[in-house]
C-alpha cells in the first residue's frame, strides 16, 4: 500500500510537468513573441546608445534566436535560475525577490483557505442538514453573495469598519513596524514568531493577518457552500444513508458519514479552489498592501520588468502543481475506490 | 432452404483493459475483456433469435457488434449475401436502413432536446427517403401505429412529458420508420413495467409480420425469450454454450447452465419448482477466463475433462447445438 | 425545449428559484438600461472637473462627488458602459473559441483531444487572474485588450464543460441510435450532442459572465484596463480607497457595489437555470 | 399481532405537485410469515415499505396513520427508542446493492458498527460478523474489502447478513434482487427463507408477482398508491378477486405457461391529480360507469383473511 501510494505520487508529480511547460511556453509566448521590445519598453525611449542597448539585451538573452532564447530560460529554471531583474535595481536575481516575496503569500492563502473551507463546510452542512428551509435558502444566497463579493470593495469596507472606524484591526502590511525585534527566518512570520517565542511579534502578524485572511476567505467560500450543501443532500438522499438509520446507527454517526462521502468532491474542487486563491490573493494582495507575490508582479508591472514576470508566473505555476498533487494524494488517502 | 439473412461466423469482440502510465512503460502486457469470444449463428428472414444470458455475458457487445456499432475484433458479419465487416462508414451507410437497433432504457435512447415527432422523421431525412413535409407525415402515420394517439399532439411533445412505456413506443417507431429487415431489440422490454411489456412485445410482433423482420432479441428473462423467439440462444462468458428451436431448449435443456436458468425463473404456473441442478458461485470476470469449459467452475457435473478442453458446439438432436462434454438427457 | 424557456418557464412557474431570478434578470436589464441610455440619464459629464470636491451623497450628487469633483452618479452610469462592452466581447469570444473546440474534441477523442485537454487543463488550474494580468499588460491598456486577456483565460471553462458533456452524451443510447440511423457525424453533433449541451452552456454562461465581471473590474483596479479620465467601475474603486481611509467612503463604496450587484445578477440567473436543469427535464 | 398498519398516507411533496404516493394504506403482518407486496413502479409498495421502517425519503411525508410495531406507535416514538428498536428488533434491506453499503468503509466496519450501537462489545462483533459472512456464504476474509471490490450480489449477501446479526422480529426486504441475476436471486431468496425459519417475518417488495408466489405466505397487490387486494398466496393466484390483479398475473411471461400474455390497457395514473373513485377504473374493463369512476371501493374483507377493494369482486366469474 505504501509503495504503491509512493508510486503513484511519483506518478501524479510527473503529470505537473507537462502542465508548467504548457504555461512556461504560453507566458514566453505572450512575453516574447509577440511585437514589441521588452528593453525599450522599459527605458521607455529609443533614445539609447546602441551598444548600451546592445549590452542591456544580452544581459536578458534577448539577442539570442527565440528557441534558443526558449531552452536557455527553460534550462536555467530547471536550476532554479529565473533570470535577472530587467529594471531598477536592474541585474539582480529574480529568485531572490520571490524567495523575499513567496512566504507572505503562501502565509495569506494558508490563512484564507483555511476560512474559506471552515466558513464553507460550515454553511453547506447547516443548508443541507434545514434542506428545504429558510436556512437553506439563506445559505444558497450567501453562497451567491460571498462568490461575487469584489475583493478589493470587501476588504475596504472592512478597513474602513475595523480600521478606520473601530481602529480594532490594522489595515496594511504583515506586522507592526514598531516591532523591531523580530527577525524572519522562513518567511512565514507565524511561525517566525512562535520559533523566536517572541509573543508580541506574534500577536501583531495575527491581527495583519485577519483582515486579508478573511476577505479572501469570505470571498472563496461561496463555492464550498455550495458544493458542501448540494452532495451532502445527494449522499443524504442514498441508499446507504437510510441503510445506517435502518440499522439503528445514531444520527450523528450518520451526519458524519454523510459529511465524509461528500466531502470527497470537495477536495477536487479544493485543487481549483486554490488556483482561484492565488488570483485573489493578487487582490487581496494589493488592497492590504501586503508585500507578498501579487504585490511583487503588479510593482515589476510597472517597470516592465518581464523577467521577473515571466519568473513569478512560473512559480505560481509551480505552486498550483504541488497544490494538485497534494490534493491528488489526499483524495486518493479518502476514498478507497481510487487505485493506485 | 433459403440463404440466411444474417450470417455471423466467429465473431469476436476484446475490449483492452486500461493500463497505468508505470504498466504501459514497463511493457505489461495489455490485457483483454473477452466481451464476446467466438459467436456463430444465422437468422433466416422473419425469423426472432432470442440472445438469452446474464448480465456480463456478452449478449449486448454481441448484438451492437453484430450491427458494427461497436467494431468487432475478428470474425465475419454476413448481411444478405454482403460481408458487411469491412465496409467503410460511408459503404456501410445503406445498410444501416435495413437493420436497426432497439435499446432496453426508453429513457436515453432519445434525445431530450428533440421533438418525438422529429426524432421518428429524421432518419426519413437521413436516407432520403422523404422530404420534410412527406416525413412528417410519415412520422405522423408511425405515432398512430404505434398508438401513440392523438398524434398530432404528441408529434410535438419532447421525450419527458411521455411515461416509460410511451417512450419506448417512440423508439421502435423511429426504428421502424425504416422498414428495416432486422432488428437487434436489446432488452426492448425489460425497464417497462409487467401490465405494459406485453403490449410492447405485440407491438414488436406486429411490425415482424408486416415486414417480414428478423430479429435479435437480447434478453435476459428466458420467459421472454419464450414468448416471442422461434430459436434460443444461450450466452455465458462470451460464448453461446446452446443454441436450438425454442421449444425443444426449454424442454430439454441440454447444458446444465441452461437448465440452472430455467429452474432459477420463478413462475406461476409452477410454483413449487424442483431442483435438482444446484449451481453456486458468480459469473466469472470475462477477464480471467476459465481454462476448458468455461463454465466448469460451477458445474456440478465437471470432471477433468471439463477443466482442459474447451467443448465445441455439437448437434444434440435436430438443429439443438450444445458446447458441453456431458450433455444432459 | 427552446433555449429561451430555460429563462422563461421558471419566471411564469410559482417555483423556488423564481425570486433569484427575477431580481438577477432585474439587475443585469437596469444595467443594461443604464449603459444604453447613458447621455440621456446620467445628470452631469462624468469627466467635468468641479469645485465641487467630497461632497457627500445629497440630492444634487446622489452618490456624491470625488476627489476631483466629479458627480459620482454620472460616472457609475457611464462606467456601466465600459464593463459591459469588455465583458460582451470577452464571453463572445471565449464561447466562439470554447464551444466548438469542446464539441470536437469530446467527440472525436484520440491525440488531439488529448493534446488540446492537456493544454485547456493547465490554462484552467493556473490561477485565471493572474494571467489575465500577464496578457492584459503585454497588449497594454485599452478595453478591447482586456476583452482578449479575459477572452483568453475563459475559453478553458467552456471548452472543459461542453468536452465533458459531449464526452457523456456520446455514452447515452440516443447518440447510438443515431449512428444506428447512419446519421453523419457533424449532424450528431448539431442535431443530437449540441443542443443538449447549450442549457449547460447557458449556465456556464450566466456564472461565467459574474466572473468575467469581477475579472474585468479587478484588471481596471489594479489599472490595467482604461486609461483616465474614463469612468469605469474598477478604477474607481482603486482611486477611491485612499480617500476611503479618509472617511469619504462613497467614492470607493458606489462602484464597488455595482460590480458585485451585476456580477451577482448574472450568478442568480445562472443559479436558477442551474436548479432548473438539475431538477432534470422530466 | 407482530405489525399493524392502520390507514398510512404517505405524500411527496415535489415542486411540481403534491404526489400522493401511498393513500389508506391497512394491513398487518403476523409473527414468523412471509407476505409479499407486489405493484409495478409508481404504485407505492416501497413507499409504504420505507414508512414502516418511519424512513420515508425527502420531500416524502407521512400525513396520517399509524404503525404499530408490538403494539407500539413506530411514527410517534421519541428518535432514541426507534433506533433502539431499528436494526436490531427490525431492519430493512434496499434494492439496489450498489449504493446499500457506504463506499468508504470496510464491509467489515459497517457490519461491526451495526452491532456495536446496539451494546455488543467490539471483539464479539467482529467474531459475529465473520461467522455472519459464512453463513451467507461468503469467505471471512471479505470482511476487509470495501463494498467497491464486491459484485452486486455479494454486496446484498453482506447487507443481509447485517440484516441477520441480532435474530430480527421483522425484516423489510425492498426489492432485494431486482438488480440480480435470476440465479443469484434465487439464492438469495434461499438466505431470506431461512431467515423466515428462523423466525423473522419477511416484508418482501417486489414488482414481479412470480417471485411472490414460490415463498411467501400472504400477498398484498398494490396500484397507483392503493392497497387493492390482500390475501394467502392461494387465494391471490388461484382466486383472485380484484380485475388488477387477476390482469397481473395474466401479463406476466411465464415459462410453464402456454399461450400469450395479455397487456392491460392504457397506463397508470399521475398520482398528483389520481383519478376519482377506483383508481383502475380507466383500465378495468369491468369498469361500471356512475359507480367506479365516482365512488372509492371501500377495502374489505371478501373471505376469511382475503381482503379486496372493488365494487365487483370476482365479476368475471358470476
Amino acid at each position: 500500500m505504501a509503495r504503491g501510494l509512493g508510486r503513484y505520487i511519483i506518478i501524479r508529480g510527473l503529470m505537473i510537468i507537462p502542465m508548467i511547460l504548457i504555461l512556461y511556453t504560453i507566458v514566453f509566448f505572450f512575453l516574447r513573441i509577440l511585437p514589441g521590445n521588452p528593453i525599450l519598453a522599459v527605458v521607455g525611449t529609443k533614445n539609447i546608445p546602441p551598444e548600451q542597448l546592445k549590452h542591456l539585451e544580452h544581459l536578458a538573452g534577448l539577442d539570442k534566436p527565440l528557441y534558443v532564447q526558449y531552452f536557455d530560460y527553460l534550462w536555467k529554471m530547471l536550476h532554479g535560475n529565473l533570470g535577472v531583474t530587467l529594471a531598477s535595481p536592474m541585474g539582480k536575481p529574480v529568485s531572490s525577490y520571490i524567495a523575499l516575496r513567496l512566504p507572505a503569500t503562501v502565509e495569506l492563502t494558508i490563512f484564507a483557505f483555511t476560512v474559506s473551507v471552515l466558513l464553507g463546510i460550515a454553511t453547506g452542512v447547516l443548508g443541507a442538514v434545514k434542506r428545504g428551509t429558510s436556512v437553506d435558502t439563506g445559505m444558497r444566497v450567501y453562497s451567491i453573495v460571498a462568490y461575487t463579493l469584489f475583493i478589493p470593495w470587501f476588504g475596504m469596507m472592512l478597513q474602513y469598519l475595523f480600521g478606520v472606524k473601530l481602529h480594532w484591526l490594522p489595515t496594511s502590511g504583515r506586522i507592526n513596524p514598531t516591532i523591531t525585534s523580530f527577525h524572519s527566518i522562513t518567511g512565514l512570520y507565524v511561525i517566525d514568531a512562535i520559533i523566536e517565542r517572541n509573543w508580541a511579534a506574534l500577536g501583531s502578524v495575527l491581527k495583519h493577518l485577519v483582515l486579508p485572511s478573511i476577505t479572501l476567505g469570505t470571498v472563496l467560500s461561496g463555492a464550498y457552500t455550495r458544493l458542501v450543501r448540494n452532495n451532502m443532500v445527494d449522499v443524504l438522499s442514498q441508499d446507504f444513508i437510510r441503510a445506517y438509520r435502518a440499522r439503528g446507527v445514531p444520527e450523528r454517526k450518520v451526519l458524519w458519514y454523510a459529511l465524509k462521502n461528500a466531502f470527497i468532491p470537495v477536495v477536487t474542487l479544493m485543487g481549483l479552489q486554490f488556483a482561484i486563491l492565488l488570483g485573489g490573493a493578487v487582490l487581496t494582495e494589493t488592497t492590504f498592501n501586503w508585500p507578498g507575490m501579487g504585490t511583487f508582479i503588479m510593482d515589476r508591472i510597472n517597470y516592465r520588468d518581464y523577467n521577473s514576470i515571466e519568473g513569478a508566473v512560473i512559480v505560481f505555476a509551480l505552486f498550483v502543481g504541488l497544490i494538485s498533487l497534494t490534493v491528488d494524494v489526499i483524495y486518493a488517502l479518502l476514498d478507497p475506490r481510487v487505485e493506485y | 432452404m433459403s440463404e440466411p439473412l444474417l450470417k455471423v461466423e466467429n465473431l469476436k469482440k476484446y475490449f483492452p483493459v486500461k493500463r497505468g502510465i508505470i504498466e504501459a512503460l514497463r511493457k505489461v502486457p495489455v490485457r483483454y475483456v473477452r466481451a464476446v469470444d467466438g459467436i456463430s449463428f444465422e437468422i433466416k428472414r422473419g425469423e426472432v433469435l432470442g440472445l438469452i444470458g446474464e448480465s456480463g455475458c456478452g449478449k449486448t457487445t454481441a448484438g451492437r457488434t453484430v450491427l458494427r456499432l461497436i467494431e468487432p475484433t475478428a470474425g465475419r458479419i454476413v448481411f444478405d449475401g454482403t460481408d458487411i465487416t469491412a465496409l467503410s462508414r460511408e459503404e456501410l451507410r445503406p445498410f444501416r436502413r435495413r437493420m436497426q437497433i432497439i435499446f432496453q432504457d426508453p429513457y436515453s435512447s432519445l434525445s431530450p432536446r428533440m421533438k418525438i415527432g422529429d426524432a421518428i422523421a429524421h432518419p426519413l431525412l437521413v436516407h432520403g427517403l422523404a422530404e420534410k413535409d412527406e416525413a412528417k407525415e410519415i412520422a405522423l402515420k408511425m405515432l398512430r401505429r404505434v398508438g401513440l394517439t392523438p398524434e398530432e399532439e404528441f408529434y410535438d411533445r419532447y421525450p419527458h412529458h411521455l411515461s416509460g412505456g410511451q417512450r419506448q413506443r417512440v423508439v421502435i417507431a423511429r426504428a421502424m420508420v425504416l422498414k428495416p429487415e432486422f432488428v437487434v431489440a436489446d432488452e426492448a422490454v425489460s425497464m417497462i413495467d409487467v401490465s405494459m411489456r406485453a403490449s410492447i412485445l405485440e407491438l414488436l410482433e406486429s411490425f415482424r409480420e408486416e415486414y417480414n423482420m428478423s430479429q435479435l432479441f437480447i434478453t435476459h428473462d428466458i420467459a421472454v425469450g419464450k414468448l416471442i423467439a422461434d430459436r434460443i440462444a444461450v450466452m455465458y462468458l462470451g460464448k453461446i454454450v446452446e443454441i436450438g428451436p425454442t421449444e425443444e431448449v426449454l424442454k430439454n435443456p441440454a447444458h446444465p447452465y441452461t437448465r440452472a436458468l430455467i429452474q432459477a425463473v420463478p413462475s406461476i404456473a409452477r410454483r413449487k419448482r424442483e431442483k435438482k441442478l444446484r449451481i453456486t458461485g458468480e459469473v466469472p470476470n470475462a477477464v480471467n477466463i476459465p481454462s476448458g469449459c468455461r463454465f466448469h467452475p460451477r458445474c456440478p457435473l465437471a470432471d477433468e475433462l471439463c477443466r482442459e478442453r474447451e467443448p465445441e458446439l455439437v448437434e444434440v438432436e435436430k438443429n439443438h447445438f450444445v458446447a458441453c462434454h456431458h450433455p444432459l438427457r | 425545449m427552446r433555449l429561451i424557456d430555460y429563462i422563461i418557464n421558471p419566471l411564469r412557474e410559482r417555483k423556488p428559484g423564481r425570486g433569484l431570478l427575477l431580481f438577477g434578470i432585474s439587475v443585469v436589464l437596469t444595467v443594461i438600461i443604464m449603459a444604453i441610455f447613458a447621455p440621456w440619464i446620467s445628470p452631469y459629464n462624468p469627466t467635468q472637473i468641479g469645485a465641487d470636491v467630497f461632497a457627500p451623497p445629497s440630492s444634487k450628487h446622489l452618490m456624491g462627488t470625488n476627489n476631483l469633483g466629479q458627480d459620482v452618479f454620472s460616472r457609475i452610469i457611464w462606467g456601466s458602459r465600459i464593463i459591459l462592452y469588455v465583458v460582451a466581447i470577452a464571453t463572445t469570444l471565449s464561447i466562439l473559441v470554447g464551444v466548438p473546440l469542446g464539441l470536437l474534441s469530446g467527440y472525436r477523442g484520440g491525440k488531439v483531444d488529448r493534446a488540446l485537454s492537456m493544454i485547456m487543463d493547465s490554462i484552467y488550474s493556473f490561477p485565471s487572474l493572474i494571467l489575465a494580468i500577464v496578457i492584459a499588460v503585454v497588449l497594454g491598456p485599452s478595453p478591447v485588450n482586456t476583452a482578449i486577456a479575459i477572452a483568453f483565460v475563459y475559453v478553458p471553462t467552456y471548452f472543459r464543460m461542453v468536452r465533458g458533456q459531449t464526452l457523456s452524451l456520446k455514452n447515452q443510447l440516443f447518440v447510438e441510435a443515431a449512428r444506428a440511423i447512419g446519421v453523419k457525424d457533424w449532424e450528431t453533433m448539431r442535431k443530437y450532442i449540441l443542443p443538449n449541451v447549450l442549457p449547460t452552456v447557458l449556465v456556464v454562461f450566466t456564472l461565467s459572465v459574474a466572473d468575467a465581471i469581477l475579472t474585468e473590474a479587478g484588471l481596471s483596479f489594479l489599472g490595467l484596463s482604461v486609461t483616465p479620465p474614463t469612468p469605469d467601475w474598477g478604477y474607481d474603486l482603486r482611486v477611491g480607497q485612499p480617500f476611503l481611509l479618509d472617511g469619504y467612503w462613497w467614492l470607493a463604496f458606489f462602484p464597488g457595489i455595482m460590480i458585485m450587484l451585476l456580477a451577482m445578477g448574472f450568478a442568480m440567473i445562472g443559479e436558477a437555470i442551474n436548479e432548473r436543469l438539475s431538477l432534470g427535464t422530466r | 399481532m407482530l405489525l399493524e398498519v392502520k390507514n398510512l398516507s404517505v405524500y411527496y411533496y415535489t415542486l411540481s405537485g403534491v404526489v400522493r404516493g401511498a393513500e389508506g394504506i391497512s394491513f398487518s403482518v403476523r409473527e414468523g410469515e412471509w407476505i409479499t407486496f407486489v405493484g409495478e413502479s409508481g404504485s407505492g409498495k416501497s413507499t409504504v415499505a420505507h414508512a414502516v421502517m418511519n424512513l420515508v425519503p425527502s420531500p416524502g411525508r407521512i400525513v396520517s396513520g399509524e404503525v404499530l410495531f408490538n403494539g407500539r406507535n413506530l411514527l410517534k416514538l421519541p428518535g432514541e427508542e426507534l433506533r433502539k428498536i431499528r436494526g436490531k428488533e427490525m431492519t430493512m434491506i434496499f434494492q439496489d446493492p450498489m449504493t446499500s453499503l457506504d463506499p468508504l468503509r470496510t464491509v467489515g466496519d459497517q457490519m461491526v458498527e451495526a452491532m456495536t450501537v446496539h451494546g455488543v462489545e467490539e471483539a464479539e462483533a467482529k467474531r459475529k460478523a465473520k461467522e455472519l459472512l459464512e453463513r451467507v456464504n461468503l469467505p471471512g476474509d471479505r470482511f476487509n474489502y470495501y463494498p467497491h471490490q464486491l459484485s452486486g450480489g455479494q454486496r446484498q449477501r453482506v447487507s443481509i447478513a447485517i440484516a441477520m446479526a441480532f435474530r430480527p422480529k421483522l425484516l423489510i426486504a425492498d426489492e432485494p434482487t431486482t438488480a440480480l441475476d435470476v440465479i443469484v436471486q434465487d439464492s438469495i431468496m434461499d438466505i431470506l427463507n431461512g431467515m423466515k425459519e428462523e423466525g423473522t417475518s419477511i416484508y418482501f417488495v417486489t414488482h414481479d408477482i412470480s417471485l411472490a408466489v414460490e415463498r411467501s405466505d400472504r400477498i398484498a397487490v398494490m396500484y397507483a398508491g392503493k392497497l387493492v387486494e390482500v390475501g394467502t398466496v392461494d387465494q391471490i393466484v388461484e382466486n383472485p378477486l380484484h380485475p388488477y390483479t387477476k390482469a397481473l398475473i395474466e401479463a406476466v411471461p411465464d415459462l410453464w405457461k402456454e399461450g400469450k400474455v395479455r397487456a392491460i390497457p392504457g397506463y397508470p395514473p399521475d398520482l398528483r391529480s389520481p383519478p376519482s373513485g377506483c383508481r383502475f377504473h380507466l383500465r378495468c374493463p369491468y369498469a361500471e360507469a356512475g359507480l367506479c369512476n365516482i365512488e372509492e371501493p371501500e377495502f374489505r374483507e371478501v373471505e376469511k383473511g382475503h381482503f379486496v377493494a372493488c365494487h365487483f369482486p370476482g365479476v368475471w366469474r358470476k
